[in-house]
């Protein structure tokens, strides 16, 4: 007896629609979730069809928030669409900054000062312990916590969000990174704050984790639901937290080592059920792994240049040739592919969304569930719209 | 054991909720209209125009409307129309000014790009937030007028930006006009005539309050 | 990791009668990619995906780009000696030279076992009107579901094999691919009257007056 | 309400009495009966109709304080008007049916919800002397009121023609019917020991101290306490409180049977879940917090009517705390939970509560055993159901690459 039983249906594509369709079982419910749901995380939308409350087929629909960022990309000069990289993901906008300086610096061959590089560490695994934070909130909301864990959540990415801004002058939308370096450097005390809050996040996360991962109401509604395999995860391109909740020991800090990563010493925790309360439970030690990687990077920052002094700002144009770059997001691996041909705007931009590819196996991790669990899963998914539609 | 886990939580809400009457780290909630947070410097919300002088601010704008901002500009927000005459500027060197400088604040979204690629360093971000308008096709568009804020003013918002453009604002003129007083005394010596009067430098203005752009 | 010349050795000794060409990337990146061609892609994916020396199990990108039909003036320069022992005179001749556009496909490629990568593939449709298709990897990644739908509604490619080929990102009744170098926006959105000229013509057209309450969608010429 | 009040009680105590007798003491007695019962209606309908104004506004206080916010505090001083602000802003939205739904039913679905939760609290003893209604079976007439809200809940989500709203109708019956049996059979073991259906002797028979310290309320038992705890979770369950607010599951199910709803007939809904609250609370007072008895025999110069009010603030402050901390099961948990924990647990209690009352007469030595078997009978059980239901389900240990 346990609060989780097996699912009845198989979790394999294409299975989708129970086979059992006769007088005991009547007709099947379609209902279109989204896209103004209260927890399809904005504009998202799920034509679910449903067996009682079993979902037996789940479509995601999307593009309500789309603008064809890449098109936009391909009409604006490569420093351009650096604010809109801040839109995609608008939440994690320092990691897509980054991810979009380095693939032009790839494509340039620009250095970046030292200062800069530790300045991004610093400002990526903020990003990762804010964007993993809100999920956490965001999921409980999901499970119909009556909105405390988002609450304390947003406190803390509220500092976060302070950091943000009296570095770069905006809070989300900060657009702070520049091709070969950082627009401005630390203003003073701002690396003390910096410390101040990594020291602090601990005892958060402690007290956090004391009203979640005990819970049993939690782990009743997350363990054992949607679990993904090692194998489906790969094969579907998922990334980030998920593919290591999957079990697979792939993140690209350890693997490409982009940035000053390799300089230092953190762990990637795995999960060994691909479930839900995985995906959780990875993100809570990922974020554990986060502070300790802030604590070493704001020590050992340099002082220095934080811009490249060959860098230019103005009618930059970089020599004919093509790259795809990736870094690990807080969601998942997020790659830009750049064609230049020469010219001041790239030939073609594109953005790897980690939301959207992620999404691949949303029905796949439904099925057979309930559809209250597709809401947690979607949750546990980690989209934010801005991404997925671009 | 069932519901120890539960006990947990609920112990955690009530540390928390006895914890919002006595420690303001947990209680961090401003109210807003009433109090209001300390902007950090480096706030940034929409462009205005820098210019040297409070009592002429049409007159001594630093833009130059060299228009690459309205070309760097990634949502097109900015738009300039070069005046057909010139006026002296701060400086007293004959300038081309904008005739016309509007941007729409609508289409804006605080990005900086403008002010990152101004070699006149004269567009700067301000601000102002509580910007609120009933229409949205006019109030929101700014003119030159509107974005028009003296230097003093930058330098109440930005103090330690402000300071270094100003240095290098004057290491920049000092050189320009001993440039020129070099190619005047030069040109004097060559045709024997007076020298060209140096302009005045710039007035000091005493600092005004803060004005908010929307008309 | 082995290089994509080796890559390309490999394929071409494995799969005798297929197209399998290297194409260099100038950039100091040096992404060179594979150009394959459309009969034996869908085989040498699952060939590069299964073999055991590069296992390339993960297809992290999957993109279009179009390339329209472009002018290209080639500019050949004869030098002619002067029999007279004067200098050589040079004769420069254009020759314009129509290459035809396509629609390429490429495909990024890891190996999450292996940890290497990328490996770039590229695909080419025939032309940019009628031989738009090429067939679907999604049977060999599933990655490219979603991906190849994008580049699908956006460039206009058609995945053979694609188990679920719809619009992803525009709404179903939509008619043009928007990625595309030519594509004309339709004249129906609501436009900001930002001060620009252009758009403001644009606005001024749209407003005061009110939008008409059903608005055609314009295809593309 | 019980006209035997004798003067030497305190004035407090006998104030709404004498309140009353002002009020209707110069009607002729066959009109006197009636007025009274229309004053108790009015003083019922008064007293709950503000207490649910300040409740919603408490629990958003109370929500907003645990989650590090102050809440409400626009509307008046400390936002004190503001259950006022939004009465006012319910009155005067837009009441709006769809085209498709069940017109009648529609309507007559959050009427008849309020009506059926006002019935309940007829028989709830609030003091000494307040019982609107003494009735001989006061605790069946109780749980049969109640349990005919379900009927309205399946009204409002089927009239609404909406597919949100049926998933939660069903949810809905599912639930109550599921979370009827343990809140029944939980108080089977108090009617068993005090030999009464009816609320006043069942508060009465609490009454008294052991040594002058321990009231003799049914909660201060072992069977007592696991009945309380029992009674407590299905009444969560049965005013779809959180942790078991399925019905209108917002995360899922957007507002569930409400999706359809606006304004009053929303605001009625809500006035409903709230009476539930008090009335179950109210029942739980009654019978397991010793009614309106005070705790303690020199604490007895306080109105009895205040303690009442005090327990029932206490149980309602309790559902709030619960709501504010843990997130909602499932429909399947939840159906799991009732009939494979709470009536298994609700049937112990029934056997145990028959031998403690068969034990009674045990003193000494045998008091103690009588104290261990009771209290493995409730504990056992417990563990082992427990143990059963979370099954699978436990913190993990993670390894790192």
């Amino acid at each position: 007896m346990s609060f989780s039983d097996p699912s009845p249906l198989s979790a394999a594509p294409g299975a989708s629609v129970r086979a059992v369709h006769d007088e005991f079982h009547g007709d099947l419910l379609e209902v279109s979730m989204g896209p103004h749901h209260p927890s399809t995380h904005g504009v998202f939308r799920m034509m679910v069809t449903l067996d009682g409350e079993t979902v037996v087929k789940l479509k995601p629909v999307f593009g309500y928030l789309h603008r064809n960022h890449e098109k936009i990309g391909e009409n604006t000069s490569y420093l351009g669409s650096m604010p809109y990289t801040d839109r995609l993901d608008y939440l994690c906008s320092m990691t897509n900054n980054w991810a979009y300086a380095l693939a032009v610096e790839k494509l340039a061959g620009q250095a970046v000062p030292e200062r800069a590089e530790y300045l991004r560490v610093i400002l990526a695994e903020l990003t990762r312990l804010l964007n993993h934070t809100c999920l956490a909130g965001f999921l409980l909301q999901d499970c119909g916590a009556s909105g405390t864990p988002l609450m304390y959540a947003f406190r803390e990415r509220e500092k976060i969000l302070d950091l943000f801004e009296s570095l770069s002058g905006s809070r989300m939308m900060c657009n702070y990174q520049r091709f070969g370096g950082c627009r401005v450097d630390a203003p003073a005390g701002w690396l003390d704050a910096a410390r101040a809050l990594t020291d602090g996040y601990g005892s958060f996360l402690d007290e956090y984790e004391a009203l979640l991962t005990g819970n049993e109401i939690l782990m009743a509604r997350t363990q054992g639901i949607g679990c993904l395999s090692a194998k489906l995860a790969v094969s579907a391109g998922v990334t980030g937290p998920l593919l290591r909740a999957a079990g697979v020991a792939y993140d690209l800090r350890k693997v490409d080592g982009y940035g000053f990563y390799p300089r230092f010493d953190f762990r990637v925790p795995l999960g060994a059920h691909g479930d839900t309360y995985d995906r959780y439970m990875v993100r809570v030690l990922e974020m554990r792994e986060s502070i300790r990687i802030l604590q070493q990077a704001l020590r050992d920052i340099p002082a220095g240049p934080i811009m490249d002094p060959k860098a230019k700002l103005r009618g930059f144009r970089p020599k004919p040739g093509e790259v795809y770059s990736r870094i690990e997001g807080p969601k998942g691996e997020i790659g830009f592919h750049l064609i230049s041909e020469g010219g001041p705007n790239p030939y073609r931009y594109r953005v790897r969304p980690p939301s959207l590819i992620n999404l691949t196996i949303l029905e796949d991790l439904c099925l057979g569930h309930s559809i209250a669990d597709a809401v947690v899963i979607l949750g546990s998914i980690d989209i934010v719209l801005g991404e997925v539609d671009r | 054991m069932l519901g120890s886990g539960l006990l947990q939580g609920l112990a955690v809400t009530a540390k928390n909720f006895v914890g919002s009457f006595h420690d303001p780290k947990r209680f961090v909630t401003t109210q807003y209209p009433e109090e209001k947070t300390r902007l950090p410097e480096a706030y940034r919300n929409f462009p205005f125009l820098v210019s040297e002088n409070a009592e002429d601010p049409m007159g001594t704008l630093r833009c130059v409307a060299c228009q690459i901002c309205e070309k760097e500009c990634p949502p097109q927000c900015i738009y300039i129309e070069k005046s057909k005459d010139k006026k002296p500027d701060a400086s007293g060197k004959q300038q081309i000014y904008p005739a016309v400088f509007d941007i729409d604040t609508a289409v804006c979204m605080s990005c900086q790009i403008c002010v990152e690629v101004c070699p006149f360093d004269a567009i700067k971000m301000d601000q102002v937030f509580e910007l609120a308008a009933t229409d949205r096709f006019t109030g929101l568009m700014l003119d030159r007028h509107a974005l028009a804020k003296p230097n003093s003013y930058f330098h109440q918002l930005h103090p330690t930006e402000a300071a270094e453009v100003d240095d290098r604002l004057a290491t920049e003129r000092k050189a320009a006009e001993e440039k020129a007083r070099a190619a005047a005394a030069a040109k004097a010596a060559a045709a024997a005539k007076p020298p060209a009067v140096p302009p005045p430098p710039p007035a000091v203005v005493p600092l005004p309050p803060p004005v908010p752009p929307a008309a | 990791m082995e290089t994509p010349d080796q890559i390309r050795d490999r394929l071409l000794s494995r799969f005798p009668g297929a197209a399998v060409s290297l194409i260099s990337n100038p950039g100091p990146a040096a992404q060179h990619s594979l150009l394959l061609d459309a009969a034996d892609a869908r085989a040498i994916a699952t060939f590069l995906r299964d073999d055991p020396g590069l296992q390339l199990d993960f297809c992290s990108n999957v993109t279009g780009v179009d390339w329209p039909d472009r002018e290209i003036v080639e500019t050949t320069r004869t030098s002619t000696p002067d029999p007279a022992g004067g200098p050589a005179k040079v004769v420069e001749q254009k020759t314009k030279r129509l290459q035809p556009g396509c629609l390429e496909v490429v495909y990024h490629l890891y190996s999450v076992a292996l940890l290497h990568g990328p490996v770039v593939l590229r695909l080419r449709t025939g032309n940019r009107s009628d031989q738009v298709s090429l067939p679907s990897l999604t049977p060999v990644w599933r990655a490219c579901e979603f991906q190849e739908r994008e580049v699908f509604d956006l460039f206009g490619v058609v995945f053979e094999g694609h188990p679920d080929l719809r619009r992803i990102l525009m709404w179903d009744g939509f008619k043009d691919h928007p990625m595309r170098k030519d594509y004309v926006e339709p004249d129906d959105y609501e436009w900001e009257p930002t001060p620009h000229g252009d758009v403001l013509a644009k606005a001024k057209r749209h407003y005061p007056t009110p939008a008409p309450a059903v608005v055609k969608e314009e295809p593309k010429p | 309400m019980s006209a035997a009040a004798t003067t030497s009680e305190s004035f407090l105590e006998r104030a709404p009495l004498l309140l009353r007798d002002a009020v209707t003491g110069f009607l002729p007695e066959p009109a006197r009966w009636l007025a009274n019962s229309l004053l108790s209606i009015v003083a019922v309908l008064a007293v709950f109709g503000l207490l649910f104004a300040f409740l919603t506004l408490a629990e958003r206080k109370i929500l907003g304080r645990v989650q590090n916010r102050p809440g409400p505090n626009r509307t008046g001083w400390f936002g004190l008007l503001q259950p006022f602000a939004d009465g006012i802003k319910m009155l005067t939205k837009e009441d709006i049916v769809p085209r498709a739904a069940d017109q009648l039913l529609h309507f007559l679905a959050p009427v008849t919800l309020l009506a059926l939760s006002i019935l309940t609290f007829a028989v709830i003893p609030y003091g000494r002397h307040l019982v609107p209604v003494e009735l001989d079976s006061a605790v069946l007439y109780f749980f049969a009121a109640g349990a005919a809200t379900e009927l309205a809940i399946f009204m409002a989500g089927w009239a609404s023609h909406n597919k949100y709203a049926l998933l939660a109708a069903m949810r809905a019956l599912a639930q109550l019917i599921s979370y009827e049996l343990p809140l029944l059979l939980s108080f089977v073991p108090v009617v068993l020991a005090t030999g009464t259906l009816s609320t006043t002797g069942i508060v009465a028979a609490q009454g008294g101290w052991k040594w002058h310290l321990i009231p003799h309320w049914i909660v201060f038992t072992p069977w007592g306490a696991a009945g309380f705890a029992i009674f407590m979770v299905s009444a969560l369950a049965e005013s779809n409180r959180s942790p078991f607010d399925l019905p209108e599951a917002e995360s899922e199910l957007i507002a569930g049977h409400l999706t359809e709803y606006s304004g009053f007939k929303y605001a009625l809904f809500f006035m409903a879940e709230y009476f539930g609250m008090c009335a179950l609370s109210g029942m739980a007072v009654t019978l397991f917090l010793g009614g309106w008895q005070a705790p303690l025999p020199v604490l007895e110069f306080i109105p009895s009517y205040v303690w009442f009010a005090g327990k029932l603030l206490t149980l309602l402050l309790g559902f709030i705390w619960i709501r504010a901390t843990l997130p909602r099961l499932r429909i399947d948990q939840l159906t799991r939970l009732a009939w494979k924990f709470l009536v298994p647990l609700a049937l112990v209690n029934l056997g145990t509560a028959a031998f403690w009352s068969l034990t009674s007469a045990w003193s000494g030595p045998l008091q103690l055993l009588r104290w261990a078997v009771a209290l493995v009978l409730v504990a056992g059980p417990f563990l082992l159901l427990g143990r059963g239901l979370t099954a699978g389900l436990g913190p993990r240990t993670y390894r790192y690459a």
